[in-house]
């Protein structure tokens, strides 16, 4: 399994030398591939049409809010190799854009639906039904890192009285034995 | 229809047997199913057992497990009085909350149905609103399928022949691995803060140690400790007798904790940088500090973050005071007590050593001198046994023969050493004699469980080959020229207190033994010396009731200026009650001075 | 009604041929479907995002809410990636009850396809028969886990309880009992004429282009293409049990309904061999590798993808971490999510209206693991 | 006062049929349970759902049809009833029956159902309208061999009369030993008559959210029921004395009737449902065969 991991990789970095990071070593059947956004049809379809990579397993998006980075994933299944490839690309993530792949996969056609309302990426190219699984919504795409679900509950929302008496044990016991717990040392706090 | 499948007809009709099978359904309130003994159903609150930690309340997912005070149950330590109401309407009865619970007190019963119109009524205290839940507890954890490590991570030790050869540290700290390892069990509850007489930030340092920030722990530890690597060393830590792992395990090592946090910081100035405390501007009051044990060293360090000026008076060469010559170096090194002290004078606490308040300087003199005093003066006296033959050479006070050999002296004991008492200060004149290369024999008068020795020096004297006779009471030192040869003692039977308190033990007439022995040290506790303020002036203005000061909530004693702390105020008898009482003297001065405004 | 009329007909949300709550908006001329469009956000609960709020334990409990008919994948996918991303070990008697779960849900969940199926075809004695025998699988449950439908009991690094006493015996005698009623569903169901009418040439999948329209499990069985995650990606101990024959993989030819059920009727008496199997061989030991206190579990920096076969297809678990103790971004695949959307519209184009709940059943949509 | 007698007659007769029809729906309730391996509702479960249902104010206003809709399918069974000889010879079950009955009434059987059709249509729920298509291409279906096996006892014996009929089979023996060929196709039209499985597409509730009642609830869904059993009755007997030679006496009545009902309820109980043009290829099938024998047989003879 090994050498096959290292001959896929091989034969992708030779035709596609825009490669830019690879990651190997997992005990298991995967392999990683990071390649910029703009070849990220060109490398699906390759994978699909010459590699044998016919089952698209997976596609996901991962916020790094600190690094103002979405990272797109793809991940490939080869019936024959018995090998997950995951090709990742990383987005702008004020301005995320790339290039629809649902003439690939037919069913890429429901995750781009979905990863653009959940994260506001935009597939250039797609076409299909605006709304998917939101409807009506007019706040920041619900899954990025920085929408606040607890503050849009509240909003939205109301609790039902009848638990305001409730008490944070550590707060009960620092008030009764006149703890004075430091500013910088609530996050560590529960 | 071209085709007519007969069979594909007619053998369906078979199944219409079925009919004269029993149904797989039940008339309901005529015959009610039996859940399995391992059914997760509404909840049941053992209230004799939960200590309030609120842990269930934590992991709750839904949010439907809020902590609320139970009438009839009063908080006290180790427990916060608080018991978990649980919002049935919101339970997905995932049973975490079980799980997590470290006493096991909680847990689901086998009962499922609970119909109201109330929806109100959906919020119930579990065990206090089913008492009848106890007779149909079904899910439980246990220890082993508990979600809370009720195992120490192990502290690497010394081995017992290998540390009686040298005065080299036992306990050797944990490295990184480990002390994550073990931060990451505690539950972060906080119900030892309340133990604690310091009441340090425990969960709050655990908590950053177990997230990998060694240096905000260390910032909060100072927050309230200035000694916390001796406290990390040698505290008695009150913390994890009532930490909610140790209802089922093993306490988290908070003292150990705090020690490898602290340890991080190697010297003085790495404190310095790494506290970085704000120090503010010099406010013009004078602080005189009487005494460099752990309150009077606590109460310097605050007062002089505060912007005091401190000066400490100390009758030794060395700062501590019974951290410093009662405790042997194999528990805490000279370095690690220097260590802090330096990073005081950092600080700008100033310090005036082999300076005996009564002798070399008057204690009027500190009083005229100063805006406020305090005194911090500790046990320095020990009771003595009383018995015949006390004053032969080889037998005297467990305290000072511990003050001499951390002064540096080297003292021959001999080859067979008793020791009387069960205490920690006999504990370290055992093991220190052990290391002197005696054999040691400690006689005590109850039971090795009614020792009020810390139950991992025991273990570590045991381990070391000190020999630990219990129900013991030594009647007569017999001597030899003027040398102790041997001790006699009666056995002694325990019989219960008329009065209700702990057994006491009743000598046995006629059981005399005799140990041969070449030294006799007794450790059967101290007393306060305050011959110090023996002055006309001060005598009936600063209150001493059973050898120890009177004072107020903040450490002041009958006499407004003088604020007092540690062994002479308290009890408890401990390093940490002492810096408690210095911190609280801290705010005390603070208060008293800047209240009153110059 | 004109005969030549296009009309829309909207099946659901609420309706009692969708399991669950999603709508098919058909386009129908006279009786035939000429266009179809699946429209889902009725069940929306944010799952995923939630799960970013809570630890990485907490997050476990909703797993089972992903898919209600069959709970137990979503835990072990879930559990899988965690241990994948950690590269936490599993005991052996862990893995194996784990797999004992696995195959019980199995069973527990083509006892109710039996009954959505020939439900949907309007032979409704057979659904009150296998989820009536469901129970019994549910009684197991219960026993070994707590709860009945929810188990909550795979989780990351094992499992929650170790067997209880008596359950082999117990589990044994529901095994032999099931055998035996699997000879009543043939008969009623599988021998049926009526029901062979109905299934025969019913929402054909193309065989060639399965694979690239994302078919899995069953479906992708009734295609004629070997293919299993338990043996193609084998997790826990399948790829073991498969090569010493404990169970096989057939697949049957026709791409339509009736051969997804014969691949279906198969596949539970396979599961009762694997059951028979895990009782008889699961070694001793522990069933549990401790995680350390939940609320402080860090997971290393990095992501993972499990897949689990489930009775419905592939499913799979993608966590991301950044490296504290809440996930970063999990995501769940599946199997619906594919069927019921793209599949599902492609092959309902030509087929009549009243098989459209009927071939729904035979695709095993699921729409709760469509919006999670 | 004649009149009176007959109307308080009819009355009871109606009164009674609901009774039997609902007692049968009770115990076909419970015995689909036995089989379904349920323990299922008690007999008389059938009762309390009409009751309550009567019970219920209705909210929901489509239009006159509607409304009359329910009306139609009570008049149509009751009215179908009042037809049928209920008891043979004896007079306090009196019906309206005349020379020509049958013929009559297999038109008035219709008239419920495309009342009906009518009220569904006018709900405006697509599952209605195509469950009412689906009915009305069924009832297209059965309703062939249902004519063909009346119109072969007609020739055989020349008449057109519930009660001629009853009276020669007293003679003769049952019809169903006399032309069987004739009573096998009316059975499996009976299938198609009674709507249950595999029959049941026109409310399948797996498509159609029970189709043409989708929107009727409360008061109409109850007068539904009520009409439903009623008319359930009225073919039972409409069998019996077709087939059987009438009942003596009550209890006679009840034996043949529900031996006859238990017919489609027990096939329907392991049957899949039917999609609507297979259920007409069906009753085009075999059936129709049959009823083609039966009138040549009938002729033959």
């Amino acid at each position: 399994m090994e050498e096959k991991k290292a001959q896929i990789l091989e034969k992708l970095q030779k035709v596609f030398p825009e490669i830019s990071e690879t990651k190997n070593d997992f005990p298991y059947n995967r392999v990683d591939l990071r390649i910029e956004k703009n070849k990220i049809p060109a490398i699906l379809f390759y994978l699909k049409d010459e590699m044998g990579y016919k089952h698209l397993v997976h596609i996901t998006c991962v916020d790094w809010l600190e690094e103002g980075k979405f990272e797109v994933i793809f991940i490939v299944w080869s019936p024959v190799d018995k090998i997950k490839v995951f090709v990742k690309t990383f987005l702008d993530r004020n301005n995320p854009v790339m290039d629809n792949v649902d003439m690939i996969w037919r069913q890429a056609n429901t995750y781009e639906r979905e990863l653009r309302e959940m994260f506001g990426i935009q597939f250039e190219g797609l076409v299909a039904p605006k709304e998917f699984i939101l409807e009506d919504w007019d706040d920041m795409p619900p899954m990025r890192r920085d929408f606040d679900t607890e503050a849009y509950a509240r909003k939205r929302f109301f609790a039902r009285p009848g638990r305001e008496d409730a008490r944070d044990v550590r707060q009960t016991i620092a008030e009764r034995t006149g703890e004075e717990i430091p500013d910088f040392a609530k996050k560590y706090s529960r | 229809m071209s085709f007519f499948n007969l069979r594909g007809t007619l053998k369906p009709l078979t199944s219409l047997k079925q009919f004269a099978k029993k149904p797989h359904t039940i008339e309901f309130p005529l015959e009610v199913p039996e859940t399995s003994p391992r059914y997760r159903g509404l909840h049941y609150n053992n209230l004799d057992y939960c200590i309030g930690c609120g842990n269930c309340s934590t992991i709750c997912q839904n949010a439907a497990i809020d902590m609320v005070p139970v009438e009839g149950i009063e908080p006290k330590k180790g427990d916060s009085g608080l018991r978990p109401r649980i919002d049935n309407g919101r339970c997905c009865w995932c049973a975490l909350c079980v799980e997590v619970c470290p006493t096991g007190s909680l847990s689901l019963t086998k009962d499922y149905i609970f119909v109201s119109e109330d929806p109100d009524e959906f919020l119930w205290t579990p065990g206090v609103d089913n008492p009848d839940g106890i007779n149909l507890i079904s899910f439980t954890s246990s220890p082993e399928t508990s979600l809370n490590e009720y195992q120490r991570v192990p502290m690497r030790e010394l081995d017992g022949s290998e540390r009686v050869k040298s005065f080299a540290e036992v306990v050797l700290g944990y490295n990184e691995d480990e002390a994550r390892k073990e931060a990451q069990r505690c539950i972060s509850c906080g119900l030892c803060t309340e133990a604690c007489p310091d009441h340090m930030h425990i969960p709050e340092y655990i908590n950053a140690i177990a997230q990998g920030n060694d240096e905000d722990a260390i910032r909060i530890i100072y927050d309230n400790n200035p000694l916390p690597e001796m406290c990390g060393k040698v505290c008695t830590r009150r913390c994890e007798e009532v930490c909610a792992i140790a209802k089922r395990g093993e306490p988290v090592a908070i003292r150990w904790l705090k020690r490898y946090a602290t340890e991080r910081a190697i010297n003085a100035d790495m404190i310095k940088e790494i506290v970085n405390p704000e120090i503010l501007p010099p406010n013009g009051y004078k602080v005189g500090i009487v005494g460099a044990g752990p309150s009077g060293l606590t109460a310097g360090y605050y007062l002089a973050l505060r912007g005091f000026d401190v000066t400490i008076y100390e009758a030794h060469d060395k700062p501590g005071g019974m951290t410093m010559y009662g405790i042997p170096k194999y528990r805490l090194p000279l370095e690690s007590l220097m260590k802090q002290v330096d990073y005081m004078k950092k600080v700008g606490v100033k310090f005036h050593f082999n300076t005996k308040v009564g002798k070399d300087i008057s204690f009027e003199e500190i009083y005229e001198k100063f805006d406020a005093v305090f005194v911090g003066v500790g046990f320095g006296k020990p009771w003595t046994l009383g018995i015949e033959g006390e004053d032969l050479e080889g037998s005297s006070q467990a305290v000072y023969f511990l003050e001499r050999i951390n002064s540096g002296e080297i003292i021959n004991v001999g080859y067979k050493v008793v020791v009387i008492g069960g205490g920690n200060v006999a504990i370290d004149a055992a093991r220190v004699s052990r290391r002197l290369g005696a054999e040691v024999v400690m006689l005590y008068r109850r039971r090795v469980e009614d020792m009020p020795a810390d139950w991992e020096e025991i273990e570590g004297a045991e381990a070391e080959g000190v020999e630990i006779i219990p129900q013991a009471i030594p009647i007569k030192i017999h001597g030899e020229n003027g040398k102790v040869k041997a001790v006699e003692y009666l056995k002694a039977e325990m019989v219960p207190d008329p009065k209700g308190g702990r057994p006491r033990p009743q000598p046995i007439e006629g059981s005399n033994t005799i140990i041969e022995c070449s030294s006799v040290f007794a450790a059967i506790g101290q007393q306060g010396d305050y011959s110090f303020i023996d002055e006309s002036k001060f005598k009936d203005a600063i209150k001493i009731e059973r050898g120890r000061f009177i004072v107020n909530e903040i450490q002041q004693t009958t006499l407004e200026k003088v604020f007092a702390g540690g062994d002479a105020v308290n009890r408890t008898a401990d390093a940490i009650s002492a810096i408690a009482d210095g911190y609280r003297a801290v705010r005390g001065i603070e208060k008293f001075l800047m209240g009153k405004g110059k | 009604m004109a005969r030549e009329k296009v009309t829309t007909l909207y099946l659901g949300p609420q309706h009692p041929g969708i399991t669950g709550n999603m709508m098919v908006r058909l386009k129908v001329k006279g009786d035939t479907i000429v266009g179809a469009r699946t429209e889902v956000g009725y069940l929306h609960r944010g799952f995923e995002k939630l799960q970013e709020r809570r630890n990485w334990l907490q997050a476990f409990t909703i797993l089972c809410r992903f898919c209600v008919p069959e709970p137990d994948p979503v835990e072990e996918a879930y559990a899988l990636a965690v241990e994948l991303l950690e590269g936490r070990e599993v005991p052996e008697r862990a893995k194996y009850i784990r797999v004992l779960v696995l195959e019980m849900a199995r069973i527990a969940s083509y006892l109710l396809w039996y009954g959505g199926q020939s439900g949907s075809a309007g032979l409704y004695t057979m659904g009150q028969w296998s989820v009536g025998d469901r129970n019994y699988i549910l009684d197991l449950f219960e026993d070994l886990t707590g709860g009945r439908v929810y188990h909550m009991f795979i989780w990351p690094g094992g499992v929650r309880r170790d067997l209880p006493k008596g359950f082999k015996d117990k589990a044994m005698k529901v095994m032999d009992y099931l055998e035996k009623r699997l000879d009543d569903y043939d008969t009623l169901l599988f021998e049926n004429s009526i029901f062979q009418k109905r299934a025969k040439g019913v929402g054909i999948i193309d065989k060639n282009k399965a694979i690239e329209w994302g078919v899995v499990g069953p479906p992708l069985r009734g295609c004629g293409i070997k293919s299993d995650i338990r043996i193609d990606d084998p997790y826990e101990i399948y790829g073991e049990l498969y090569e010493k024959g404990v169970f096989e993989v057939h697949p049957y030819e026709g791409g339509d309904v009736w051969a997804r059920a014969l691949v279906r009727r198969f596949e539970i008496r396979q599961s009762i061999k694997i059951i028979r199997y895990v009782l008889d061989n699961i070694p001793s030991g522990d069933f549990y590798n401790k995680i350390p206190n939940p609320h402080k579990w860090t997971l290393p920096k990095g992501d993972a993808y499990s897949r689990v076969e489930a009775t419905r297809g592939e499913i799979g678990f993608f966590v991301a971490s950044d490296g504290s103790n809440k996930p970063r971004r999990t995501h769940m695949r599946g199997a619906a999510y594919v069927h019921a959307i793209t599949l599902l519209e492609n092959i309902l184009i030509g087929e009549n209206v009243a098989d459209v709940s009927f071939i729904m059943n035979s695709l095993g949509t699921c729409p709760p693991e469509i919006e999670r | 006062m004649d009149f009176l007698i007959k109307t308080l007659g009819a009355i009871a007769t109606i009164i009674v049929a609901f009774i039997v029809g609902m007692l049968y729906m009770g115990i076909n309730r419970k015995i689909t349970a036995r089989v379904q391996n349920r323990v299922g509702p008690p007999v008389w479960q059938n009762y309390i759902d009409a009751l309550k249902l009567v019970s219920k104010k209705t909210s929901v206003h489509h239009g006159v049809m509607q409304h009359l809709a329910p009306a139609f399918l009570m008049i149509s069974s009751m009215g179908t009833l009042l037809f049928i000889p209920i008891l043979r010879g004896q007079s306090w079950f009196p019906n309206l029956s005349y020379h020509g009955d049958l013929i009559f009434i297999l038109y008035f059987m219709v008239l419920g159902s495309l009342g009906m059709a009518l009220g569904a249509g006018q709900t405006g729920n697509p599952n209605a309208a195509i469950g009412i298509t689906r009915g009305l291409s069924q009832m297209v279906g059965f309703e062939i061999p249902w004519v063909m096996a009346l119109v072969a006892m007609m020739i055989q014996y020349h008449t057109t009369s519930i009660s001629d009929l009853m009276a020669i089979q007293q003679q003769h023996g049952w019809l169903m030993f006399q032309n069987p060929l004739a009573f096998l196709a009316a059975i499996l039209a009976m299938l198609g008559m009674f709507r249950y499985s595999p029959f049941d597409i026109v409310g399948a509730p797996a498509e159609l959210a029970s189709g043409p009642i989708s929107e009727f609830g409360g008061k109409y869904l109850g007068l539904m029921m009520s009409s439903g059993s009623i008319f359930a009755f009225t073919k039972l007997t409409l069998y019996v004395d077709l087939f059987m030679g009438g009942a003596s006496n009550i209890v006679v009545l009840l034996i043949e009737t529900f031996t006859l009902y238990l017919i489609p309820m027990l096939y329907g109980l392991v049957s899949p449902r039917y999609r609507t043009e297979q259920a007409i290829r069906y009753f085009w099938g075999w059936p129709t065969v049959l009823g083609l024998a039966a009138l040549v047989y009938s002729v033959v003879i």
